[in-house]
């Protein structure tokens, strides 16, 4: 047919991935992060990969939807935003002891005085990305259950683009709060980039599903039976040496789970229903008065 | 064959360039055009190229009306020395007298600047015949003195053996020997090859010497038309100083501060 | 001196030289192995291939069936209506009055809330503001304009000294024209983006760090141009100007400037027009302006308003393009 | 016409006009108003002010007293030492083989890990390679240029008709002017940003999307300036050719080219080097590149690598930038 | 007072145009110079003013040798008319005459175009004494005729009572009248104001006319150094054929292919 057919890991058609560093992660860290795992499965399963890294999920999204992209990491977040625009189905979850999950936080300098998510109220907080689960969604559920409208009650609000960025502006103090995730913030301390006692987790979120990998679900039926098989068992094949299998943002995990159900997705989505996209307008307003 | 019909330029400022003219001038001819400092002979040469469009009346040449629409037909036949020669500076001399050529060239041989060898020879069979030599052919224009440039000027006017070569002050530039040469080689190619020449000078003399047929020119107007023979001294007078007489009636400027110009104000 | 001969050789013997030299040719064909392989590594081959099968698609009247056409199809359908109306909900209907609605303003107790995929979710009651986007994008295209002028007159202010020192001709030696033109460079080799960064750890968040961070950026744009213009202006009245011995600065004023005032203009203009558009940079730094609206617009999904802040953004340019373009014509006044 | 009396009027009583009109004199005096209110809203009055502090302090000699200085001071410190070498933690030391270290590179055991301050962290066991991450950044410059100079051949190919259609003189009629211009306002009005998502969507992610974005976007340019360059140009040689019946194609290649190239070369130049510069609308879109390096380098505070990675584009426009003035000087040629 | 001291100008590309000159011009002295076209008559005006450097030997102003470091001072004392008149053709003709001037005019005036009514007035009495009207004034340059340009540019050096004028063809797209008229002039500043004139021409009438001395060029070198009345015809016939007789031990050019101007070859 005229149609162009879509890929099927053929050496042919490779499965387009699509990777978007996670915050600290550089380009070739990515790579370097994810090459042995889809390598592996390569040289185990005879499915081949293209893969990208690049920075905009909203790209992806869209790429998805129009049969661009075939495989990519999404946030919590912006994988139900993803199945809203596209036919996109779940591959797999990270899985580290057991269980597949972060956390988000808010943080504050030492020495601020802030103590409770009630004292933000009149002040400047610095969030990361709108799309972002841990660095936008989740705390702003947070501030709105405490009593905080994030929208009316602070004093300004900072798009800051990413977690790193959210927590540099609290350490430079533009900022009194900054959103980002337990992760990020461990990350940065490890690297030297902050001093664990210069600033203060004030409130911490609850458990938030991995970020999942999904796949364009318009694949056909056996290569993504296939995918599933293959992310299932590649982490105790005996013919591939993961020295280390690596998750999102570059830690280490024990393998990839599948068969995490989606309803979990679902269900950690509840906290969120309070922040509406109307929120999300206001807030963007917020930032985009300036302060 | 050249006719201005009641052709009449007006600038935009309201200066009026040419007024009225009604004028032949028959195929082969060598017509001379004389008239004092801004007394209308470039606007008129260039009324006949349009370059310079009249405000009302008509000109045309072998019968076609000079407009927009016509000058892809008529211009490729019509060659003109320009009074600034307005060379391309920044181009060799070579390419500047091959850019005479171009409505001859293919588009596609242009933008590659490919030129036929028999037109590279002519080129510089031209370049020799007004005094240049080899040296100068890959010399840029701006490198050039005054007269060698207008030189150039004058062999890019004859790359395509033009039936009509409109020279606009072809000499003002050129010693007395060279500027005999260059009317001489406009003669020639009048005589020997039917060329019609319309030329503007500054010299009478040499007008008288050269020319088949003399205009005078004052304000615009015609004031004097004949046999080079018939332009006498009192003519002469009358058409350098003509501009001061019309004066008296018109708008227009001409070289009026003539009594100014000789008065021992100290400057 | 080479080989003239003492009588002058006639036309026919003279050397023409080829207009295309082999050295040309050599380099030429180098040029072209270099670009074929790099076409390949930059994926220009599959690109061309890509776009000829999404023609053909279309001039077979199945744009469908192409990828490329499709996702283009999909982009312009979602990018209208575009996104006019303001609306904010009415939370306590009980304490409503009528009588305090801005003009034009209206009440709508089933104002349907859409998702992103433009299917609506809820009613509300809210009150429509029909030309609300409108005038709130106008109001951060004004902030970000005045931002943009304040960088262009920085970024001309800074570039002066520095179009003046790297022409030559006009700068006083060869140290200083080095220093210019490396300065230039430098303005321009560093990302506004991460100048308004720095900017704003020295200066704080806000519209200074972003005008700081625009104007040097641009000013060494600026300074290359006008300095490239100033010593490529024709010679002859700036010569017959210094031989009357002005100095330099006069011949700049009187030869100069009225030969290159309208390219001149053109790059002000230029400088101007992107800093509107650079506002994303504003953004950044907290100072507020369309960029940041753009940006989490587009995030967002929200294409409708994506078109709207484009639009207005190309009327900006259109306007500001017309503006020049008359004081260009007086200038050259043909 | 007008008030030209029959005899000449003496030079004594000619009408000399002000150079300055009232009506420019209430124009400036406006504008002089709306500046001052938008210098207020845009900040540049506390900016200059600060600025100004800032001077002071460094000039007396107590910069750390000036928080503009210390900010610049803290970030000047930081962007130095450059990062060179590059490091590969080795996690299984009982695997390491020292037979498989590629040349120059070495093994070390106490590593040391900085922070930002240059305070060691701590130590880690590491393959060192001395000018591993110089190398990198090369490579990916290298993709970068690569790319860059499709997208300006691109733009090149899309704004010659552009310029021809949009440049009085050779444009066939007002009609193709306006579209020809407008297409210009177009291109420039859409960020590449945006441009290269929405390309990504139709083409996939890659390289091609960026090259396109960067092509359309910086057409809007090239178009623009070649027109206005080519309606600048002395309309003399023009004339010339013109009134021997050339075609405007041919006109313009001899008669407005050898003008005009020089600027042209210039702008081809500006846009090779911004588009290495726009390399981050090439990594967004997943074609590699410098961009996103130096943006995540960035976010991660590792102001050494973004330092080396600034160093190596301004090497970059240095270089663009001598090649071009060494063509530039062969066309004006004085 | 002008002195060359063997002065020699090589271009780049080897053309000698003013080989081993020595002379003194007096001051007060009207020295017109003739030569053929390409004979070095632009060359030796611009190597009094600097705008063509010596390669060799040496040419003094008033005792003050004219090299780089010594322009700001001699520079403002002479003033040029150009042989290509370079006008600033956007600007208008005021401005163009006003910008003769900018030497004495402070920085930041000139910067503000604030130019003094005085000066105003006497670039109007200079426009009118070279025949310009006040119609002119405000008319940009490009909108003159050739010989209206040429006489804004005599103007224009006249505004800051110069010493010394350097006139680079002064009247070559003029017409006889005018020409007297500009001549005149330029012989009433030399007799009246003790300015030194310099000026190159190619009308060897003109320069008998109104010269106090008259130099004869060829090929860079001076052929005749003399009286306005021992210049004989055959003295004229060497100037300008000189070239010719020259050419045999020499690489420049110069009128070569005068023969075949006159030869019939068809073009
Ligand atoms: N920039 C240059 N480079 C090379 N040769 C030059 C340059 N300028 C002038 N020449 C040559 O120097 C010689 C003398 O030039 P000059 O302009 O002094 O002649 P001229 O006597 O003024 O001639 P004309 O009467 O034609 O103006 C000529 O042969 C000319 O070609
Ligand atoms: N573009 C223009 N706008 C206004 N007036 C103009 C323009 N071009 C020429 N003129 C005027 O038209 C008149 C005739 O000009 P033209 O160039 O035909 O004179 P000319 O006889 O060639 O003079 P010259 O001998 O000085 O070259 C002059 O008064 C001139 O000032
Ligand atoms: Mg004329
Ligand atoms: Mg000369």
């Amino acid at each position: 047919s005229d149609t162009e057919s879509l890929p099927d890991g053929s050496a042919e058609l490779p499965l387009r991935v699509m990777l978007v560093p996670a915050d600290g992660g550089t380009e070739d860290g990515t790579r370097a992060d994810f090459e042995p795992i889809f390598n592996g499965i390569t040289q185990v399963y005879d499915l081949h990969f293209d893969i990208r890294v690049g920075s905009s999920y909203n790209a992806v999204v869209e790429a998805m939807a129009n049969d661009q992209v075939d495989i990519a990491f999404f946030g919590a977040v912006s994988y139900q935003i993803a199945k809203q625009r596209a036919n996109v189905e779940l591959l797999a979850v990270e899985e580290r002891d057991g269980k597949s999950e972060y956390f988000s936080g808010i943080y504050a300098r030492a020495d601020s005085g802030i103590d409770s998510l009630e004292d933000f109220a009149g002040k400047t907080v610095a969030f990361g990305d709108v799309s972002s689960t841990s660095s936008f969604s989740y705390p702003a559920a947070m501030l709105l259950e405490a009593g905080v409208n994030p929208a009316q009650d602070l004093k300004a609000v900072v798009l800051a683009g990413n977690h790193a960025n959210a927590l540099r502006a609290l350490v430079s103090g533009n900022v009194d709060g900054a959103c980002a995730s337990l992760d990020s913030f461990k990350k940065a301390v490890d690297d030297g980039k902050l001093s664990e006692q210069e600033l203060k987790l004030v409130q911490k979120s609850q458990p938030i599903p991995s970020p999942p990998l999904a796949m364009n679900g318009n694949l056909a039926d056996k290569t993504k039976t296939q995918l599933k098989t293959a992310f299932r068992e590649i982490h105790e094949h005996p013919d591939v040496e993961l020295r280390s299998l690596k998750g999102y943002a570059g830690k280490n995990i024990d393998r990839y789970n599948p068969d995490f159900s989606e309803e979990r997705f679902d269900l950690a989505m509840a906290p969120l229903d309070a922040v509406t996209k109307e929120l999300k307008d206001a807030m963007i307003r917020r930032a985009a008065e300036g302060n | 064959m050249i006719r201005f019909k009641a052709a009449r330029k007006r600038f935009a400022d309201g200066t009026v360039a040419v007024d009225d003219l009604t004028l032949e001038i028959p195929a082969g001819q060598f017509c001379v055009f004389l008239g004092a400092s801004g007394a209308g002979k470039s606007s008129v040469l260039k009324l006949v190229n349009g370059m310079v469009q009249p405000t009302s009346g008509r000109v045309e040449f072998d019968g076609i009306e000079v407009v927009p629409r016509t000058y892809r037909e008529i211009r490729p036949r019509i060659a003109m020395v320009h009074q600034q020669f307005n060379l391309v500076l920044r181009s060799t001399i070579l390419r500047n007298v091959l850019a005479g050529a171009l409505p001859g060239t293919s588009t596609t041989a242009a933008m590659l600047s490919l030129f036929p060898a028999e037109l590279q020879q002519k080129a510089c069979r031209l370049l020799e015949r007004v005094g240049l030599s080899e040296k100068h052919l890959y010399r840029r224009a701006a490198h050039l003195s005054g007269g060698q440039q207008q030189r150039v000027a004058i062999a890019r006017a004859f790359i395509l053996d033009p039936t009509l070569v409109l020279a606009d002050e072809p000499v003002a530039s050129l010693d007395p020997e060279i500027s005999r040469g260059i009317l001489q080689l406009l003669r020639d190619a009048s005589r020997e090859s039917g060329t019609t020449v319309m030329c503007s000078l500054h010299q009478p003399d040499l007008a008288r010497e050269f020319a088949d047929r003399i205009v005078g020119l004052a304000r615009g107007k015609v004031i004097f038309d004949g046999l080079p023979d018939q332009l006498d001294e009192e003519m002469i007078g009358r058409i350098y100083a003509g501009a001061r007489a019309a004066r008296e009636t018109a708008e227009d400027d001409g070289p009026v501060a003539l009594g100014a110009l000789t008065a021992s104000e100290a400057v | 001196m080479n080989n003239d001969t003492t009588t002058p050789k006639p036309a026919a013997e003279w050397q023409l030289r080829s207009v295309y030299s082999t050295r040309l040719f050599a380099l030429l064909a180098v040029g072209a192995v270099l670009l074929a392989i790099s076409a390949h590594r930059s994926e220009v081959d599959k690109g061309l291939a890509d776009s000829g099968r999404a023609i053909v698609a279309v001039v077979r009247g199945k744009p469908e069936s192409s990828r490329v056409a499709r996702g283009w199809l999909r982009f312009l359908s979602q990018a209208f209506p575009l996104v006019i109306a303001s609306y904010e909900p009415i939370e306590n209907p009980e304490e409503f009055n009528p009588d305090t609605l801005p003009a034009f303003a209206y009440r709508d107790t089933k104002y349907p809330i859409k998702d992103t995929m433009g299917d609506v979710v809820r009613y509300v009651d809210a009150v429509v503001k029909p030309i609300g986007y409108l005038t709130y994008v106008g109001g951060l295209l004004v902030q970000t304009i005045e931002i943009a002028i304040w960088g262009t007159i920085l970024s001309v202010l800074i570039s002066i000294p520095l179009a003046y020192f790297g022409a030559a001709g006009y700068t006083p030696n060869k140290f200083s024209y080095n220093v210019a033109r490396a300065i230039c460079n430098m303005n321009r080799a560093i990302p506004e983006l991460i100048a308004a960064l720095v900017f704003a750890v020295a200066y704080g968040q806000g519209a200074w760090a972003g005008i700081l961070a625009l104007g040097v950026h641009t000013s060494g744009f600026l300074g290359k141009f006008f300095a490239d213009d100033i010593e490529n202006a024709a010679k002859g009245p700036q010569e017959a100007l210094a031989s009357t011995g002005a100095n330099k600065l006069k011949v700049l004023r009187y030869a100069v400037l009225p030969q290159v005032m309208p390219q001149f203009l053109a790059y002000g203009q230029y400088i101007l027009e992107r800093n509107v558009r650079s506002a994303t940079v504003l953004g950044i730094v907290g100072a507020g302006g369309i960029g940041v609206e753009l940006n989490e617009r587009w995030k967002q999904f929200d294409y409708g308003h994506v078109s709207t802040i484009l639009l207005a953004i190309f009327i900006t340019v259109f306007i500001l393009e017309q503006i020049a373009q008359r004081v260009r014509a007086r200038l050259i006044g043909e």
